[in-house]
C-alpha cells in the first residue's frame, strides 16, 4: 500500500530523515518505534505532506505522492492523528469531528458519516456529553481523544497514528489499543509510532526500529520482541520491576 | 420639536449611521473568521462598491439593478484578486505583516480608484425616491430601510454560512489552525482567497447601500475603516450579530452624544463607551472569552 | 512532617463542568506525591488552581501556611512554587538557554532603570543569571543545545527545558504535569531517576502522571482523583489494588499485563 | 532647429523658478488638483508666448499630501534645493500656517491660495494671499441675511482649519451685524450624517443655518436639512465654490446661499465688468484644457502666479523686490477680484470681492 | 548589549557627525532631521511590538501629546523650551500609565483597537480645545530651543541635537534588550502567560515598556514642535499611527536598528517620490507591499542574510 523509497527530509539545513525506506502492506499494522528525536514525527508527516522540503520516493497504492499537498494526499484515504493533536481549539468538539469528515461530506457520504460519528461517540463517550465545548478546554487526554476521533470521521483506508496513546490514562491506553486492533479486523491498514514499545510490538504485524533518522532494524514484531538490543533500549527494566 | 421628538430623531440618525458601520464591521468579520487577519483595506473595498456603482449608473449608464449586482462582482473579482497577488504567496506571514499588507493595499486601491474617478465626491440616487417618511415627528430615509433590509439579509447569510455550512466551518477551521485544517483536506489557500472574495462582495455591497446617504469618494475608505473595525471589535471579532449590535451602540453614541453633549467631541464619546467595553469585557460584546484565549489574534 | 502545601475544600466549575469538586490534601515537604486519575479528572486544573491561571469558585490553597489562591501567578513563582506544562510551553523563538534565564527572573533583581544604567551590579547579576541557567541546562542535559531556538527541540526535549526553567526559579514545590508522556519505557526510567535527584536538591514534588511505572515507583503517596473528587489516597500499593482505582483508572488489563510479565 | 543639437553655443535664458504647493492628493485633492492645473496651464502660457522678459518660467509643483509636516518638508525644498524665487500656495489654511515661520525666516515671497484670514491678520512681511477673507464672507452673508430679516442663525462648521477660522470668524462679527448665534454646532470631515447636529438646530430658534466648511461634508448638510424637512435657508461659505457640490446636492442644493467670487457666475456678469474679461478667458482655457470645470481654487492659484509673473516681469528675479512689487500692486484684476495690496493688508481684496450666488437648477447665478 | 552593537553606535554616531559636511543643503538636512525624530518613535515602537509583542496603533497621540504640550507651554505660558519639553514627557508619560494598565490586559486585534481609539480620542481633544491647541487651525510661533545664550535656529543645528538624542535612545534601548527586563519582554511575546507562572511581572514591565515608547514619543514630538514651531492636528492622527507602525514593519520589527531605517526609508521615500507628482502613492503603495511580501522580517532582517550569503 505504501512504499517509501531513500526518503530524506530537511528543516532547514537540518537533516531529519536521512535515507529511510520502508514498506506497508495493505491490511497491515505496521510499528514504528525509536528514541526521541529519532524522527518518527518527521516520517508521518513527510508521508502527509507536511515536510516541504524532501528528497526521495513515497508511494502510495502505486501513486507517486512525493511532492503533493497534504490535501490531495488526504483526499486518497490516508489520515493523520498528528503528535501535539493539533486540534481546531477555537472552534468546539462537535465541529472538529464534523470537519474530520471534509472530504467525505465533499463525497456526499452522509449517512456513513453519521454512522461513524454514533462509533465515535460510543468509542469516546466523553465526546459526546462535551460535543459543544470548545476544543481548547478539553483536558489533555480528551483533546487526544478528540484528535483520534476526528481522524477516523474521514473513514480512511490508511491510518497513520503518532503517539497516540500519549497522555491517556492507562484504561482508555488499553482502549485505543483495542480500537486499533478492531480497526485492522475492519480492513484499515496502519501505521503506528509509540513509545510504550511492549504495546506496539503487541498490536503490531511487523516492527521498524529508527534511530537518528536511519532505520536500524526492521522485522516480525514477535521477534522483535524478543530481541535483546530492543528490550534493552525500548522496553527497558521489565514490568514485574516495577511494581514488585 | 419637542425633546422627544428631538430624541426619536437622534436614535434613527444613530440607526442610519450604526446600520452603515455595522455593513462595514461585517466585511471585516469574514476575512477575520477565517484567516485571523484584520484587512485595513476593507474600507476600500466598501469605496470601491460605492465608486463603482456611481460610474455603472451615471457615466455608462447601465439600469440600476444590473450596476448592483455588476459591481459587487467586480469588486469581489478585486478582492480576490488582491488575493491572489498580495496575500497568496506568502508563506507563513505574521500578522503585522499582513497587517502592513493591507494597509498598503489600500493605499493601491485608493490611488487607483482616484486616477480611474478622480477627486470629487460623487452621489447616486437613492433606491425609491428621497422622500423622507416621517415617524412620530421624527424622519428617516427610505435609503436607511434598504440598508436595515439588506444588512439584515446579510447577517442572517453569514450566521447560516459560518455556523452551519460546511464551508463555513472550513473557513474557520483555517483561522484556528492551518496544518491541522490541511489535514482533514481543506484547502486552505482556497478558503482564504473565499474569505477574501466574500468580503470584498459585501464591502462593495455596503458601499453601495450608503452611498446614496453618505456620498463617496475615492478618499473615504480609511475612515470607514476605522469605523468598520471599532464595530467589528466592539461586537466581538467573529460575531456577526455583535457587530450589527455594536454598529447600533456606537451609531446611537455619536448621535446622542452630537445631540446632547457636543458634536465636536461625538466620535471621543462614542470611544470612550468603546474602550470601557473593551476594559470590562476584553472579548468584545459578544465575543466568547473562551475562543479568544485560543486566538493568537 | 510539616505540610508545605494544603488544599481544602477545593472546587472548580467551568460553565456546567465541575472540573475539580472539593478536594482536601496535603503535601508533605521532601515529598513527592503523585495524583492520578482518568483523563479529565481534574488533575490538570488543580494545577492550574494553584498557580492561579484561573481562580477557584471556592476552597483554599495554601503554601507553607500562607494562603495564595489571590495571588498573582508571579507571586507563586516568587513564593516558590514552579512547574511544567502537560502541553510543553517552551518560549519558541528564544534559545533554549534565554529560555532558562527567564526562569532565573523571579530570583534577580536588577529593574528597568539599573538596565538603562548598565549598572556594574546588573552586569555581575547578569553573569550570575547565564551561569546558574547554565548549570541548569547541564542538569538536565541540554547544555549542547544552549543557542539553539527553543522550538528546533524535540518534544521530548522542550520537556526537558521546561524542567531546567522551572528548577531556575529555585522551587521549594515543582509540580509536574506528566513529564514522562512520550517518553519510552527506559526513557520514562531515566525521568524516574531525574524526579528523584530533583528531589535530594530539597524540592518536594506533586506529580501528574498516566505512567504507572513512574508513579509507582517515585512517589511516596498517591492520590487518585475521578470526576473531579479524591476517591483514594494512600501508598502507591494501597492505591494500586484499590478496587475502585482499577475499576476507574487502572482497568483490568493493566494488572494483568504486569502479572503476565512476572510470569 | 539646428542649434538645438549645439547646446553649446546656444545659450538659453536662465529660467525662472516658482514654486507651488497644493493639495495634490490626500483628503483636500479635489482643492489642490485645479490649482495644479492651472499652474501647468500658465506656465505653458507663459513659455509659448516667449516666457518672461525672454525668461523661461519654471513652475515646480510640490504635493502636501494634506500633512503640515509634508508641507514644511516641500517648502524647504523648494527654497533651499531649487532656489525658487516665490512659492504660490499652499491649498489650505492649516498647511499655509505650518510654512509662514520657514519663509519668513528664508525671506522668500509666499501667496498663499488659502482663505484663513489668520494667513493676513496680523501682516506678515513675505506672506500674501490670493483667496477673499473670511471676515469679508461673513460680513456678506450677514448683510444678505439682514435684507431677508433674519437675526437668529445657527451656524454649523467643519473640523478642518477653514472651518475653525470661518467659525471663529462667523462668532467674531455676529454682534457687530446684529446677529445672534443660537446653535454652534461641528462635524468631522469624514462624518457620514450630520443630522443630530441638524436636529439640535432645528429644535432651536435659528431662522437660518450657515455651513461653513470646504469638505464634502458640506453636501451632506444640506440633504440632511431636506431629511428633516427645514425650510429655513442655508448658507454656506465660499468654500462652497465648486459646480460639483451643486450638482452633488442635487435637489437639496437648490436655494443655497454663499458668498463667492464671480468666476463661476461669468455668464451672468454685465460686459462691462472689470473682471469679465480675464474671468471669461481663464475659464473657457480651462475648460478646453482639462475637461471640467473651473472651481475657484484653480482661480486662487491663476491670482497668485500671475502677481509673481506680473513682479518678475518688472523687477526680475529678486526675492526681495518681488515682494516690494507685490506688496505695492493696485488694481491688479484677478479672478478673486480687484486687488489692491499694501503694507498694512497683504490679501488686497475688499468684501465687494464678493457676490452673493445662489444654486438654481444645479448652477450659480448671481442672487437678486 | 553585545560589541557589535556598541561598534554599530560609534559606526553611527560617525556618519551622523560627517553627514553634514557632504550634505549642506538645508533640505537634507531637513529630512534627515525628520527621520531622527520618527527613529525616536520607532525604537520606541519596536521595544513594544517588536520586542514585547504589544501592538498600538496610537502612537501619533503621544508624539502629539508630546509636541502639544512642549508647544502650548513654551508659547502660551513663557516656559522654556527645556522644560517644557520635560513636562511633555511627564504629561505623556503619565497619560500612558493611566491607559497602560486596562488597556494591556487586551490582546492581539483589541489591543489595536483599543490604542487606535485611544489615539483618535486624543486628536479629537487636539482639534476640540481650541483655547489651548488653536483647534484645527492650530498655532504658531513656538519659540526654539537654547543652549544657553545660543539660539538652536537653522537645521543642522537640529539635525545634531535630534541625532544626539537618537543615539541616547539607542543606547537606552539596547542596554533593556540586553538586560534582564528585554528578556522578561521578550518571553512576554511568546507566551504572556508562561512568563508570569515563570515569574515575570508580565503586566509591570508592559506598562513599563509602554510607557517608555510613549515617553520616546513625546520626546520626539517636543523636538519637532520647537523645530516647525507650527502645530496643528493632523500630524498626529490615525494615519500617521499606521504609519509609524509600517516604519517598524518595513524596516523590521524585532530590532531596534530595523526600525530606526524603516523610519528612514519611508521618510526618505516620499521625497523622491515626489518628482512623479499623483503618481507618488500608488509607487509608495506598491514599494510597501513588495517590501512586506518579499521581506516580511522586514528589511533590516533581509539585509543581515545578504550579509551572511555573501560570507
Ligand atoms: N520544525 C522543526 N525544525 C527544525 N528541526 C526539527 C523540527 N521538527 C523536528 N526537528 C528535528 O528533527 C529531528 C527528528 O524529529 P522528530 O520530531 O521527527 O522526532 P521523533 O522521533 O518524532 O521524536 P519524539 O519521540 O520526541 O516525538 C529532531 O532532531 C528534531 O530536533
Ligand atoms: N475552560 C474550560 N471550560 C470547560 N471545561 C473545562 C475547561 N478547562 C477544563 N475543563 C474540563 O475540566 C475537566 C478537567 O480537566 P483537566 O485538564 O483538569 O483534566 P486532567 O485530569 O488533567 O485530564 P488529563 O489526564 O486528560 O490531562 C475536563 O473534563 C475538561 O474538559
Ligand atoms: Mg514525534
Ligand atoms: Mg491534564
Amino acid at each position: 500500500m505504501l512504499t517509501i523509497r531513500n526518503l530524506r527530509s530537511y528543516y532547514g539545513r537540518m537533516q531529519a530523515l536521512k535515507g529511510v525506506s520502508l514498506h506497508v502492506e495493505e491490511g497491515e499494522i505496521v510499528a514504528l518505534i525509536g528514541a526521541n528525536g529519532a524522527g518518527k514525527t518527521t516520517l508521518l508527516n513527510s508521508i502527509v505532506g507536511l515536510v516541504p522540503s524532501l528528497t526521495g520516493q513515497i508511494l502510495f497504492l502505486n501513486a507517486d505522492i512525493t511532492h503533493q499537498s497534504p490535501r490531495e494526499i488526504i483526499r486518497m484515504g490516508v489520515s493523520l492523528v498528528p503528535e501535539g493533536r493539533q486540534l481546531f481549539a477555537p472552534l468546539t468538539v462537535m465541529e472538529n469531528l464534523t470537519l474530520g469528515a471534509y472530504q467525505r461530506y465533499r463525497r456526499k457520504e452522509k449517512s456513513k458519516i453519521k454512522s461513524d460519528l454514533d462509533t465515535i461517540f460510543e468509542r469516546f463517550p466523553v465526546l459526546k456529553e462535551r460535543r459543544s465545548q470548545v476544543a481548547g478546554t478539553l483536558s489533555g487526554g480528551e483533546q487526544q481523544m478528540l484528535a483520534i476521533g476526528r481522524a477516523l470521521m474521514s473513514g480512511p483506508k490508511f491510518l497513520l497514528l503518532d503517539e497516540p496513546s500519549m497522555g491517556l490514562a492507562p484504561l482508555i491506553a488499553a482502549h485505543i489499543f483495542q480500537i486499533i486492533s478492531q480497526l485492522h479486523q475492519q480492513g484499515t491498514t496502519i501505521l503506528l509510532v509509540e513509545q510504550n514499545a511492549a504495546a506496539a510490538f503487541k498490536v503490531s504485524n511487523r516492527t521498524y526500529v529508527i534511530e537518528t533518522g536511519r532505520v536500524v532494524l526492521q522485522g516480525a514484531s514477535e521477534e522483535l520482541l524478543h530481541n535483546q538490543e530492543v528490550k534493552r533500549a525500548y522496553l527497558g527494566r521489565e514490568y514485574k520491576e516495577v511494581w514488585e | 420639536m419637542s425633546l422627544g421628538d428631538q430624541l426619536l430623531q437622534y436614535l434613527f440618525t444613530g440607526i442610519t449611521i450604526g446600520a452603515i458601520y455595522g455593513m462595514v464591521a461585517l466585511g471585516f468579520n469574514i476575512i477575520y473568521s477565517a484567516t485571523g487577519i484584520i484587512n485595513l483595506a476593507q474600507g476600500e473595498f466598501v469605496m470601491l462598491g460605492g465608486m463603482m456603482m456611481v460610474y455603472l449608473t451615471a457615466i455608462i449608464k447601465l439600469p440600476m439593478v444590473v450596476s448592483f449586482f455588476l459591481s459587487i462582482l467586480i469588486v469581489t473579482a478585486i478582492g480576490a484578486a488582491f488575493e491572489r497577488a498580495a496575500i497568496h504567496p506568502l508563506k507563513s506571514p505574521s500578522v503585522i505583516t499582513l497587517i502592513i499588507i493591507t494597509v498598503a493595499a489600500s493605499i493601491l486601491f485608493k490611488g487607483g480608484a482616484m486616477f480611474a474617478w478622480g477627486k470629487h465626491t460623487v452621489s447616486l440616487s437613492p433606491f425609491s425616491g428621497e422622500e423622507p417618511i416621517s415617524v412620530l415627528g421624527a424622519t428617516i430615509l427610505p435609503q436607511t430601510l434598504w440598508i436595515l433590509g439588506i444588512m439584515a439579509a446579510t447577517v442572517a447569510l453569514l450566521i447560516l454560512f459560518f455556523g452551519f455550512t460546511l464551508t463555513g466551518k472550513a473557513m474557520r477551521a483555517c483561522a484556528a489552525n492551518r496544518t491541522a485544517a490541511s489535514l482533514v483536506g481543506i484547502n486552505v489557500k482556497t478558503m482564504v482567497l473565499l474569505s477574501f472574495a466574500l468580503s470584498a462582495g459585501i464591502g462593495a455591497t455596503a458601499g453601495i447601500i450608503i452611498t446614496p446617504i453618505a456620498l463617496m469618494n475615492y478618499d473615504r475608505g480609511t475612515m470607514l475603516a476605522v469605523k468598520g473595525f471599532s464595530v467589528a471589535v466592539l461586537g466581538g471579532l467573529g460575531s456577526n450579530v455583535g457587530a450589527v449590535v455594536a454598529g447600533f451602540i456606537i451609531g446611537i453614541m455619536e448621535s446622542l452624544g452630537a445631540g446632547f453633549i457636543s458634536s465636536g467631541y461625538k466620535d471621543a464619546i462614542a470611544l470612550v463607551v468603546l474602550l470601557l467595553v473593551l476594559f470590562l469585557k476584553p472579548s468584545g460584546l459578544l465575543g466568547s472569552r473562551e475562543r479568544a484565549e485560543f486566538k493568537k489574534f | 512532617m510539616d505540610p508545605i502545601l494544603q488544599i481544602e475544600k477545593l472546587k472548580k466549575k467551568f460553565g456546567g463542568v465541575v472540573a475539580v469538586d472539593g478536594v482536601d490534601f496535603e503535601v508533605n515537604s521532601h515529598q513527592i506525591k503523585a495524583i492520578i486519575g482518568p483523563n479529565g479528572a481534574g488533575k490538570t486544573t488543580i494545577f492550574n488552581l494553584i498557580s492561579r491561571i484561573c481562580p477557584p469558585t471556592s476552597g483554599t490553597i495554601r503554601f507553607k501556611q500562607h494562603k495564595i489562591n489571590e495571588l498573582k501567578p508571579y507571586v507563586i513563582a516568587e513564593k516558590g512554587i514552579s512547574r511544567t506544562f502537560q502541553n510543553v510551553q517552551v518560549f519558541e523563538n528564544m534559545s533554549v538557554l534565554e529560555n532558562v534565564m527567564v526562569g532565573r527572573h523571579c530570583r534577580t533583581r536588577s529593574e528597568i532603570f539599573a538596565a538603562i544604567m548598565n549598572l556594574k551590579r546588573t552586569r555581575a547579576e547578569e553573569k550570575r543569571i547565564h551561569d546558574y541557567s547554565l548549570e541548569m541546562l547541564s542538569f538536565v542535559g541540554l547544555e549542547t543545545k544552549k543557542n539553539e531556538a527553543a522550538s528546533n527541540l524535540t518534544f521530548q526535549q522542550q520537556k526537558l527545558l521546561e524542567f531546567a526553567r522551572a528548577l531556575a526559579t529555585e522551587p521549594d514545590l515543582l509540580l509536574l504535569d506528566e513529564p514522562a508522556a512520550g517518553l519510552s519505557v527506559p526513557e520514562a526510567d531515566e525521568m524516574a531517576q531525574f524526579v528523584y535527584r530533583i528531589r535530594e536538591i530539597g524540592i518536594t514534588i506533586l506529580l501528574v502522571e498516566h505512567n504507572m511505572g513512574l508513579v509507582m515507583e517515585v512517589s511516596d503517596e498517591v492520590i487518585v482523583l475521578d470526576s473531579g473528587q479524591v476517591i483514594a489516597e494512600g501508598t502507591p500499593r494501597e492505591v494500586q489494588n484499590n478496587e475502585a482505582v482499577i475499576a476507574v483508572y487502572l482497568g483490568e488489563r493493566e494488572t494483568e499485563n504486569a502479572n503476565h510479565t512476572k510470569s | 532647429s539646428i542649434w538645438r543639437w549645439v547646446p553649446v553655443l546656444r545659450k538659453p535664458a536662465v529660467a525662472y523658478k516658482v514654486g507651488a504647493i497644493f493639495a495634490v492628493t490626500g483628503p483636500a485633492a479635489w482643492l489642490g488638483t485645479p490649482e495644479r492645473n492651472t499652474a501647468k496651464m500658465i506656465e505653458e502660457e507663459v513659455n509659448a508666448a516667449g516666457g518672461i522678459n525672454g525668461h523661461p518660467l519654471e513652475i515646480i509643483i510640490e504635493d502636501t499630501v494634506g500633512d503640515a509636516t509634508r508641507t514644511v518638508t516641500a517648502a524647504k525644498k523648494l527654497i533651499t534645493k531649487d532656489q525658487v524665487l516665490a512659492i504660490v500656495g499652499p491649498s489650505r489654511s492649516g498647511t499655509t500656517m505650518a510654512v509662514i515661520p520657514i519663509v519668513e525666516e528664508a525671506k522668500v515671497p509666499l501667496i498663499s491660495c488659502a482663505a484663513a484670514e489668520a494667513i493676513v491678520v496680523p501682516v506678515k512681511s513675505w506672506v500674501f494671499k490670493t483667496p477673499q477673507k473670511d471676515s469679508h464672507a461673513a460680513v456678506r452673508i450677514y448683510e444678505t441675511m439682514k435684507l431677508q430679516g433674519i437675526s437668529k442663525i445657527a451656524i454649523i462648521t467643519g473640523t478642518t482649519g477653514f472651518g475653525d477660522q470661518g467659525r471663529k470668524q462667523l462668532k467674531k462679527l455676529a454682534p457687530e451685524l446684529e446677529i445672534e448665534i443660537v446653535a454652534d454646532e461641528t462635524y468631522g470631515p469624514d462624518d457620514t450624517d450630520m443630522t443630530a447636529q441638524l436636529t439640535k438646530i432645528k429644535a432651536s430658534e435659528a431662522q437660518a443655518v450657515v455651513n461653513w466648511s470646504i469638505v464634502p461634508g458640506q453636501v451632506i448638510v444640506a440633504k440632511n436639512m431636506r431629511q428633516l424637512g427645514m425650510k429655513i435657508p442655508l448658507f454656506q461659505s465660499h468654500g462652497f465654490g465648486n459646480i460639483k457640490y451643486a450638482q452633488t446636492a442635487g435637489e437639496a442644493g437648490e436655494g443655497i446661499i454663499f458668498p463667492c467670487g464671480r468666476l463661476l457666475a461669468v455668464d451672468t456678469l454685465a460686459d462691462d465688468h472689470p473682471q469679465k474679461e480675464v474671468l471669461a478667458k481663464y475659464k473657457k482655457e480651462y475648460e478646453a484644457k482639462y475637461e471640467e470645470d473651473v472651481s475657484t481654487f484653480g482661480g486662487h492659484a491663476w491670482d497668485g502666479l500671475h502677481l509673481v509673473i506680473a513682479a518678475l516681469r518688472e523687477v526680475g528675479p529678486d526675492r526681495e523686490k518681488i515682494r516690494d512689487y507685490i506688496e505695492n500692486t493696485k488694481n491688479f484684476v484677478g479672478t478673486g477680484g480687484i486687488f489692491n495690496f499694501s503694507p498694512e493688508d497683504h490679501s488686497g481684496l475688499t468684501k465687494d470681492a464678493f457676490e452673493m450666488l445662489t444654486v438654481k437648477n444645479e448652477k450659480f447665478v448671481v442672487l437678486e | 548589549m553585545g560589541r557589535k552593537n556598541i561598534l554599530s553606535l560609534l559606526i553611527l554616531a560617525g556618519v551622523i557627525l560627517a553627514l553634514p559636511l557632504g550634505l549642506g543643503n538645508s533640505y537634507y538636512l531637513n529630512v534627515l532631521v525628520f527621520v531622527g525624530i520618527y527613529s525616536l518613535i520607532t525604537i520606541g515602537l519596536s521595544l513594544l511590538m517588536g520586542y514585547t509583542g504589544q501592538i498600538s496603533l496610537g502612537h501619533a497621540a503621544f508624539f502629539g501629546l508630546g509636541a502639544y504640550t512642549s508647544g502650548v507651554l513654551s508659547t502660551k505660558f513663557g516656559v522654556s523650551p527645556w522644560l517644557a519639553l520635560l513636562a511633555g514627557i511627564f504629561v505623556t508619560g503619565g497619560i500612558a500609565f493611566l491607559i497602560a494598565a486596562p488597556a494591556l490586559k487586551l490582546k492581539g486585534h483589541y489591543l489595536a483597537m483599543a490604542t487606535l481609539a485611544f489615539g483618535y480620542i486624543v486628536f479629537i481633544v487636539f482639534n476640540q480645545a481650541s483655547s489651548l491647541t488653536g483647534g484645527p487651525s492650530g498655532f504658531g510661533q513656538i519659540p526654539r530651543f537654547r543652549l544657553g545664550n545660543f539660539l538652536l535656529r537653522s537645521d543642522v543645528h537640529y539635525y545634531y541635537l535630534v541625532w544626539t538624542l537618537v543615539i541616547v535612545v539607542l543606547l537606552v534601548s539596547l542596554n533593556i534588550i540586553h538586560s534582564r527586563v528585554g528578556r522578561a519582554l521578550r518571553s512576554i511575546h511568546e507566551g504572556e502567560l508562561t512568563a508570569n507562572i515563570m515569574g515575570v511581572n508580565t503586566a509591570k514591565y508592559k506598562i513599563q515598556v509602554f510607557v517608555l515608547s510613549a515617553v520616546y514619543a513625546s520626546l520626539a514630538g517636543s523636538l519637532y514642535a520647537h523645530f516647525i514651531t507650527f502645530l496643528n492636528p493632523t500630524p498626529f492622527g490615525f494615519h500617521f499611527s499606521i504609519v509609524l507602525v509600517a516604519m517598524v514593519a518595513v524596516g523590521g520589527m524585532a530590532s531596534v536598528w530595523g526600525a530606526m531605517i524603516g523610519a528612514a526609508l519611508l521618510t526618505i521615500l516620499p521625497e523622491y517620490l515626489r518628482a512623479f507628482q499623483d503618481y507618488d502613492i500608488l509607487i509608495y503603495g506598491s514599494i510597501l507591499l513588495l517590501i512586506m511580501m518579499f521581506l516580511p522580517q522586514g528589511l533590516f532582517a533581509g539585509i543581515l542574510r545578504l550579509i551572511k550569503k555573501e560570507r
